[in-house]
């Protein structure tokens, strides 16, 4: 188990560091030159300054340092918990994200809750009604689920029940209550993912001997569902999640631009166009350690959840 | 509860009974057994009717000027913003251009973007799963560790940067959104090489003298395909959405052309006051990308 | 026990829906079974033996539609009760043992739970005594450590400890009646004749009533008071296992005696002394590593075999026992740890893949699971004449006829050259990947366990065309099986395998005849029917 | 994560349903609640000598505040935190009399020491970071000398005519010495101390701002009404990047000034009005929305009269009226008309697109069978490059070209990229513009010795045309004289139409909807507002 576990972590960190390293050199092959975007965000032109302005403004944004000594610096800096400073904000990265990070923790968080509930329930209901029109219709939703835009929805959501209805805020990052759409918004297409995968399970499940032999103990349609359906259908769901931090990452982009939410996807992506190559790794690197850690996580959880796993050898 | 009893052909009339006159006996072409799995597929309303949807798209593709007789990039400024109607289906848009007019032809934008990144995917993906299935050992360790850290790199952020390293565009997009789910495509690839690999008829064929090379390209990949052309018609839904998520931000066509993602997000201005503008596209393409999900799966519920 | 019978089956008919076509799986079918009493029920697949449990479960699934009749199960019409009913009947009235044990266990949950379940469910939810009474359940049916086997999961165990379980579930509800739909198909001889031993004694302890189904004539005979023959759906013979045995009516039943491989060994001359073998592996041993251990498990020790032409060697063993592998490393699918093999003089042991090329012409494979061992995307054309494409021996006109050729060889019609593997039957694909075999000519043809998925009046047709084939053609066969009936049909040397050990090696007549070990006697006992052989039916 | 109540409360809808109920207390009353359109993301920063941003100098205008004002009617430059002034005969050194009863919102005492350490600082700061916006308007400011401690003497080193109403903007601003002893950083993120009548109590970037009332204010400029302490208690400010939202919000009650930064279309205006709001509109003083080609280096606009055509074929008239509403003024120079000494030039910039066919055909450019015209095999295609999107307008502009045979690329572009793009002259027009009410300000996009983008002013013009507006830029900067000015300025406005070297395309009005309870918006001589003015009472 022990000799798993730093093979595990050794194999996460080479990850990590692989998807930092790709993110350094696409922003670094980004056109443009870093000191006009900074100078033009103040007003100003690179070629509306004299060579020895420019010389003082590179100094002063700290970009009068080479690709790999930029990129070494920053990578051991990193490794010290020391992200650098945005170029452009003028703030630590680490000050960003620490005021950024609550807000998307906390819609990721709700919408992979929401997703979760959702997507299970859907499925665990699909697998349980009996009748064929209605089962057909919520097999069906899934596919629906995720057919549709991300952002589309979003501004439906709040033309419905912000504008129309007016039950939940349409925009802010304070509250509950301002939670509640973006959150839903981000947990459609997941849920709509973990419904059909868990479907799926429930068909190949119900097709299981075990399934008719906990039938033949005696036990309801309910019972045989909860206990021995539900587990069994819902092992492939855990390396799923694990898969979908990604994707919710992507979603709260679009959704926060959306709902005017102050979070980590929104600074990406405007971090992305201004070039400002510190918070982007930054938040690769978060986002990517995210991802690893709930996928160690899914791994280290898959014995419980199906025994049949073992991360020790084992003797066949 | 949904229990099939596998019904097995009847094994007693096996002894020659039927046979028939040696020159009756003709190969059949592939055409004819494409059309013997499809037939029955087609028979049922719900596939039909997205297939004519998914057909639709692609010939809009094709020949947007066949659907429609407006200028999609006219400007009108007396009908701006006017409802659905006989005269114009889907309504104008802000500068009075017609809206039908302007999903049709954003259909080669959005259709060609997708079918792009699809195709990137595909080869990527494709080439670095049977790489990684076939060869095993430290290639596929080291080509999976590869996919790992793409995967790691939440999609949007990784097309973003890319976008932004190569440009605004099609393009770029269809670029940006086929790198995205390269991994998608390489891990499915794999396991299913990886499946195959060890059936018996591939044992057979290798023992009957079949080289790797044929046994790759008779039987491992016609039989892989099977899955990982429904992860493509998915992944050609998925590709329409995430190169309309990337318009949405901007990133889109060069105007006045207008991807199906650009003219929702034009139209969400007038969410309030002209709500077509937004919705129509926006459900025009739900229509597409569900459609294509809807084929995909019964394609695979058929195959199993 | 003069009240009326347990079972009381009238005029039953179900039919399943498929693709939009209705399909007679029982018709008119109608029996009764008394407390107490063993009845088999006996078929080959498609018979409706399967589909009857199920009915008498209340456990058709939705496709399923009871036609007409009544299935009257302790006083209750089953075919006409509502749910409720059905499940109050289950695990206390009718009890299932399923057939397959590896699969028939819920494999998220602990063995004693899933006992547990069953026991609080006929005892009421609070019964306290659970869990005592679960270890005495695992007891009762033979299981050690009763205590250790209620934590483990259900891969922890062996099959045989798997279907020990299983019935320990049907025992919990204390059932009047208890359903074995083929309990021991799945596993090793030796193995099923224990367990069913064992239920046996059991249920004769407690009175139940027990309905054995099975595809096994010959298990039937030897097990139930009563047999029931079904065919297509239909009951064709109704009798005691003495009727059947000395005289079955139905012509039917004959064939089902007769095409099982009754244990009768062949006699035919042996190889001709000085003639060289076509294969021979000489102390051939192979060990695998263990992964993050530094030892060893020797799957193969010190294995030598001649085979002559014309001539069948059989490996016998069960699983485990090594037979796989000795078959992969006569191929040159194996490297062996020690020892070579020669093939016409030649020691291909070391050869590249490259090298062995131009020899897979003259050895050939037929393998164990048809399903699996055809190209689905393959039409039988294309998969018989594969080897010759690979090989680039034919094309066009010529190999097309040489397909026909092929395909009447293994007796299928010509047309069946268009089908794809799915549209035949498991026998039709055994036929066909024979012919693949066959497409090179070869003259060693190694046959892994060419008939143990297939029912059992097929695999009588499918060992009858090798037998003609090897008589035509003069071909070496060597055949690797579990069925000790099987290799005494076709073999003329028996090598018997146990746990990569060679146990005995010799002549047929004399391995059959006066087993010189005592696991060999063991597996001529464990032979369904085997008590029979002593009767002129397989004559 | 959040804490994991929260998560499970949000699962809970109902719990969520009972959170969100509107909280309506008594306070929000007296608040006023502004929404703007998306926060600058690029230089995120509200120290007023670095801010261009027009929201933020909104927001900056109501905290801190300047030596002098500007009458938005006439453009005169009125007393402030100055009551008077003398400027020298060789305009190089401004003596303020200074008011003696201002002090800023930490109590600190507004005097001359306080005036010379803002312009010095401000000067250090531009020569630390000489690309800072704020640095044009203290062109020439050499150094302050402190006469006593109400009087303050500021000497300019060359000439600067702009550099009194330089005073009187939001970048000059005068803060208390202790926000010049913080970072340029901690001012940029909301460490703000003014002589205003609202307090920053702080600014989030990208989410919001909150400003409250100061209650002890008394020194207001003679452009405010209320002399005293503002009417509402406190201001709400919000970005909200997406537009049906920020409506949304507005309709809904939510927001009481609705303040994006381009005109509102005409569907949304009139539903505005349709809920009783009131539309408040201000001409941005500065260059109007124009259009800059690139005349050098054989480019096609090098040619002057493709430029005339170019500018006969735009129809400003259907711009205004299509893309905003049949009300909206149509651009008639260079400048917006609240711009000091705009001179209008209607005439020139009439709709002619059949004056710009003969032109075109006259310089050689013959309609093709595409539709465009082409001359030599090069087609009439014009590269615009533009960022971040393009606005319906700019597709309105390039259908209306299209109509006379111009083919207009729209090339969007990231900042930086569109910034490469100027310097490197790989456009054929681009666009700009920057808010200032004097006209100075054109100097800064079209002096290339003085502006952002040497690149861009010099390619505006002909190379010989740009002596002659250098020289008219001299004069007007050099000009003590009103008329001197006004002379100068109209010829520069003249030459840029008549030489084609700009292409208005839409007067920059700024636009604010108010709710109906909001009474008394008023803007400033830059188009911003004065929030002490506003009352809201019941609608």
């Amino acid at each position: 188990m022990k000799r798993y576990l730093t093979g595990r972590i050794g194999q996460a960190l080479l990850v990590l560091w692989g998807a930092y390293t790709v993110t350094y050199f696409i922003l670094y092959l980004l056109p443009g030159d870093t000191l006009a975007i900074m100078l033009s965000a103040s007003g100003m032109e690179a070629d509306g300054l004299s060579p020895e302005d420019l010389a003082k403004a590179r100094a002063y944004y700290g970009l009068d340092k080479g690709l790999f000594e930029q990129y070494f610096d920053l990578l051991w800096r990193a490794l010290h918990g020391d992200l650098g400073q945005s170029l452009s904000l003028g703030r630590p990265v680490t000050a960003l994200l620490a005021e950024r990070l609550p807000q998307t923790l906390a819609l990721a968080g709700s919408a992979i809750v929401l997703s979760l509930l959702a997507g299970v329930g859907l499925a665990y209901l699909t697998a349980y009604v009996q009748w064929r029109p209605l089962k057909t219709a919520l097999a069906r939703l899934p596919s629906l689920g995720f057919s549709v835009p991300v952002f589309w929805m979003g501004l439906l959501l709040i033309q419905v029940f912000a504008f129309a209805s007016g039950w939940f805020p349409a925009t802010g990052s304070q509250g509950l209550a301002s939670l509640v759409l973006p959150a839903i918004t981000l947990a459609i297409p997941s849920a709509a993912v973990y419904a059909q995968v868990l479907h799926r399970g429930f068909q190949g499940v119900w097709q299981e001997p075990y399934i008719t032999t906990a039938f033949a103990k005696g036990l309801s349609r309910a019972q045989v569902q909860a206990r021995h359906g539900l587990r069994n259908a819902a092992l492939p769901l855990l390396t799923l999640v694990g898969l979908q931090v990604g994707n919710t990452v992507s979603g709260a982009v679009l959704v926060e631009t959306i709902f005017s939410r102050n979070g980590v996807g929104r600074l990406a992506q405007e971090a992305v166009l201004r070039q400002d190559i510190p918070v982007v790794l930054a938040i690769v690197a978060v986002s990517a350690t995210a991802f690893v850690v709930v996928n160690l996580i899914v791994d280290l959880l898959y014995p419980c959840l199906d025994p049949r796993i073992t991360h020790t050898a084992k003797v066949n | 509860m949904t229990i099939h009893i596998p019904l097995t052909p009847n094994d007693t009339a096996s002894a020659g009974v039927e046979a028939r006159p040696a020159a009756g006996w003709k190969r059949r072409t592939r055409l004819q057994r494409a059309w013997q799995t499809l037939s029955p597929l087609l028979r049922r309303p719900g596939f039909s009717l997205a297939l004519l949807i998914v057909l639709f798209a692609l010939f809009a593709a094709l020949a947007p000027h066949l659907l429609s007789h407006y200028d999609p990039y006219a400007t009108s400024p007396a009908d701006k913003l006017s409802a659905p109607g006989l005269e114009h289906w889907f309504g104008t848009d802000e500068l009075g251009r017609d809206l039908y007019t302007r999903v049709v032809y954003g259909a080669r934008l959005s259709v060609m973007a997708a079918l792009l990144a699809v195709a990137i995917a595909l080869c990527g993906g494709l080439g670095l799963g049977v790489l990684a299935g076939f060869a095993g050992g430290r290639v596929d360790a080291a080509l999976m560790r590869l996919i790992d850290v793409l995967l790691a790199l939440p999609g949007l952020l990784l097309a973003l940067a890319i976008v932004t390293a190569i440009g605004f565009g099609t393009v770029p997009v269809a670029v940006a959104v086929g790198v995205g789910i390269i991994p998608g495509f390489a891990r499915t690839t794999r396991a299913e090489v990886l499946r195959i690999k060890t059936l018996p008829y591939v044992e057979a064929a290798r023992l009957g003298g079949a080289s790797w090379a044929r046994t790759l390209l008779r039987h491992v990949l016609p039989n892989a395909w099977g899955p990982v052309a429904v992860l493509a018609t998915l992944d050609f839904g998925a590709a329409i959405l995430a190169t309309a998520g990337l318009s949405f931000l901007g990133f889109g066509a060069a105007p006045p052309a207008a991807e199906w993602g650009t003219l929702i997000a034009n139209g969400r201005h007038f969410l309030i006051t002209a709500p077509w503008v937004s919705l129509l596209p926006g459900l025009f393409v739900v229509a597409v990308v569900f459609s294509l999900n809807h084929l995909a799966r019964s394609a695979e519920e058929h195959a199993r | 026990m003069s009240q009326s019978p347990l079972i009381e089956v009238r005029d039953l008919s179900i039919s399943y829906a498929f693709a939009g076509q209705r399909t007679q799986a029982v018709s008119q079918l109608s029996f009764s079974l008394a407390h107490g009493e063993t009845l088999a029920i006996v078929g080959e697949s498609g018979s409706g033996k399967s589909t009857l449990a199920n009915a008498l479960l209340g456990l058709l699934p939705d496709n399923a539609h009871i036609d007409q009749g009544q299935l009257w199960v302790d006083g209750v019409d089953v075919a006409q009760a509502d749910e409720r009913t059905r499940r109050q009947l289950r695990g206390r009235t009718v009890a299932l043992v399923p057939q397959d044990p590896m699969v028939s266990l819920n494999p998220t949950l602990r063995i004693g739970r899933q006992i547990a379940e069953a026991l609080l469910l006929a005892r009421g939810r609070r019964y306290p005594e659970v869990d005592r009474e679960v270890l005495a359940l695992l007891a009762q049916v033979g299981l050690d450590e009763p205590a250790l086997r209620a934590r483990q999961y259900p891969h922890e165990l062996s099959g045989g400890m798997r279907q020990r379980v299983l019935i320990a579930i049907a025992l919990a509800g204390e059932p009047r009646l208890i359903i074995a739909d083929e309990p021991t198909s799945a596993l090793d001889v030796t193995v099923q004749r224990r367990i069913l031993d064992h239920l046996q004694q059991l249920v004769a302890e407690r009175g139940i009533s027990l309905l054995i189904i099975t595809h096994d004539l010959g298990m039937a005979c030897d097990r139930a008071d009563r047999l029931l023959v079904m065919k297509q759906g239909k009951l064709i013979e109704h009798a005691s296992p003495r009727q059947i045995l000395w005289g079955a009516q139905h012509p039917y039943t004959r064939d089902l005696l007769n095409a099982a491989p009754a244990f009768v060994p062949r006699r035919r001359p042996g190889a001709l002394p000085g003639q060289a073998p076509l294969l021979r592996l000489s102390n051939v041993g192979k060990r695998f590593a263990l992964p993050g251990q530094h030892a060893h498990f020797t799957a193969l020790h010190d294995l030598s075999l001649e085979v002559h032409a014309g001539q069948t060697l059989a490996i016998v063993g069960e699983s485990g026992s090594g037979k796989s592998t000795a078959l992969r490393i006569a191929l040159g699918l194996e490297r062996p740890s020690q020892g070579h093999v020669e093939f016409a003089g030649e020691v291909v042991s070391a050869f590249s893949w490259r090298q062995f090329r131009p020899l897979r012409r003259r050895i050939q494979l037929v393998q164990q699971n048809p399903f699996a061992a055809l190209d689905p995307r393959f039409t039988v054309f294309d998969s018989i004449v594969e080897p010759l494409v690979s090989f680039g021996l034919l094309k066009g006109q010529a190999l097309e006829r040489k397909a026909r050729e092929l395909i009447a060889r293994v007796q299928l019609p010509l047309h069946f050259l268009d089908r794809l593997p799915r549209e035949l039957s498991g026998g039709q694909r055994q036929r066909v990947a024979i012919a693949r075999a066959l497409a090179l000519e070869p003259e060693v043809l190694l046959l892994d366990e060419p008939v143990s998925a297939l029912d059992v009046s097929v695999q009588a047709q499918v060992l009858a065309l090798l037998d003609e084939l090897q008589r035509e053609l003069g071909m070496a066969y060597v055949l690797v099986s579990h069925d000790l009936a099987v290799v005494a049909s076709m073999a003329d040397q028996v090598l018997v395998l146990r746990r990569g050990q060679v146990v005995e090696q010799g002549p047929a007549a004399q391995v059959f005849g006066q087993p010189a070990s005592a696991y060999t006697r063991a597996l001529i006992e464990a032979i369904p029917g085997h008590s029979r052989s002593v009767l002129p039916v397989a004559v | 994560m959040p804490p994991l109540h929260r998560l499970f409360a949000i699962g809970s809808l109902a719990l969520a349903l009972t959170a969100c109920s509107p909280a309506d207390n008594s306070t929000t009353s007296k608040t006023l609640s502004v929404a703007f359109w998306g926060d600058n993301t690029t230089l995120v920063s509200v120290d007023p000598f670095q801010v261009y941003w027009l929201e933020h100098r909104v927001l900056l205008r109501n905290v801190a505040e300047s030596l002098t004002d500007q009458d938005p009617d006439s453009g005169r430059i009125i007393p402030w935190l100055a009551k008077s002034w003398e400027i020298s005969a060789d305009a190089l050194s401004y003596t303020f009399h200074l008011r003696q009863d201002v002090t800023f919102s930490n109590g600190e005492r507004f005097d001359a020491h306080a005036v010379k350490t803002a312009f010095d600082s401000n000067k250090a700061f531009a020569a630390q970071l000489p690309a800072t916006f704020g640095a044009t308007y203290l062109a020439g400011y050499d150094h302050a000398e402190v006469i006593d401690d109400f009087t303050v003497r500021l000497v300019l080193s060359r000439p600067n005519a702009g550099f009194l109403q330089a005073t009187s903007t939001t970048n000059l601003a005068i803060l208390a010495p202790a926000s010049y002893q913080l970072t340029a950083q901690q001012r940029s993120l909301g460490k703000i101390i003014g002589t205003g009548p609202f307090i920053l109590e702080h600014y989030t970037p990208e989410v919001g701002a909150r400003l409250v009332k100061r209650n002890d204010y008394a020194w207001p400029s003679a452009n405010m009404r209320n002399q005293g302490p503002a009417h509402v208690d406190a201001i709400d400010i919000s970005y909200i990047p997406e537009e049906s939202v920020r409506n949304g919000l507005f309709l809904q009650g939510k927001a009481d000034i609705l303040w994006p930064r381009n005109p509102f279309s005409e569907v949304d205006l009139k539903l505005f009005q349709s809920k009783g709001a009131t539309i408040q509109s201000r001409s941005l003083p500065g260059p109007a929305l124009n259009l800059y080609p690139n005349t050098r280096n054989d480019r096609l606009l090098a040619d002057r009269q493709v430029r005339l055509a170019l500018q006969k074929a735009i129809d400003r008239t259907s711009y205004a009226h299509t893309v905003y509403n049949a009300a909206f003024p149509v651009v008639s120079g260079v400048y917006d008309v609240t711009t000091p000494y705009f001179k209008a030039q209607a005439s020139k910039l009439a709709y002619d697109p059949k004056g710009a066919e003969q032109l075109l055909e006259a310089a050689g450019w013959h309609k093709g069978e595409d539709g465009y015209r082409h001359k030599n095999g090069q087609r009439l295609t014009l590269r615009y490059n533009l960022t971040p999107a393009e606005s319906a307008g700019d597709v309105l502009v390039q259908d209306q070209l299209r109509k006379v045979g111009i083919d207009l690329k729209l090339n969007v572009l990231t900042r930086a990229e569109w910034v490469a793009g100027n310097a490197s002259g790989s456009y054929d027009l681009t666009s700009t513009y920057m808010t200032r009410a004097d006209p100075i300000i054109l100097q800064t996009i079209l002096d290339p010795r003085a502006a952002n983008s040497a690149t861009l002013a010099t390619n505006t013009y002909e190379p010989h045309v740009l002596a002659k507006a250098q020289g008219l830029f001299d004069s007007g900067i050099t000009a003590i004289a009103d008329p001197q000015r006004a002379q100068a300025y109209g010829q520069l406005q003249d030459l840029l139409i008549d030489e084609a070297s700009a292409f208005p395309l839409y007067e920059r009005v700024w636009q604010a909807a108010t709710a109906p309870r909001v009474k008394d918006f008023r803007w400033t001589a830059e188009g911003f507002a004065l929030f002490s003015d506003i009352q809201v009472g019941q609608p």
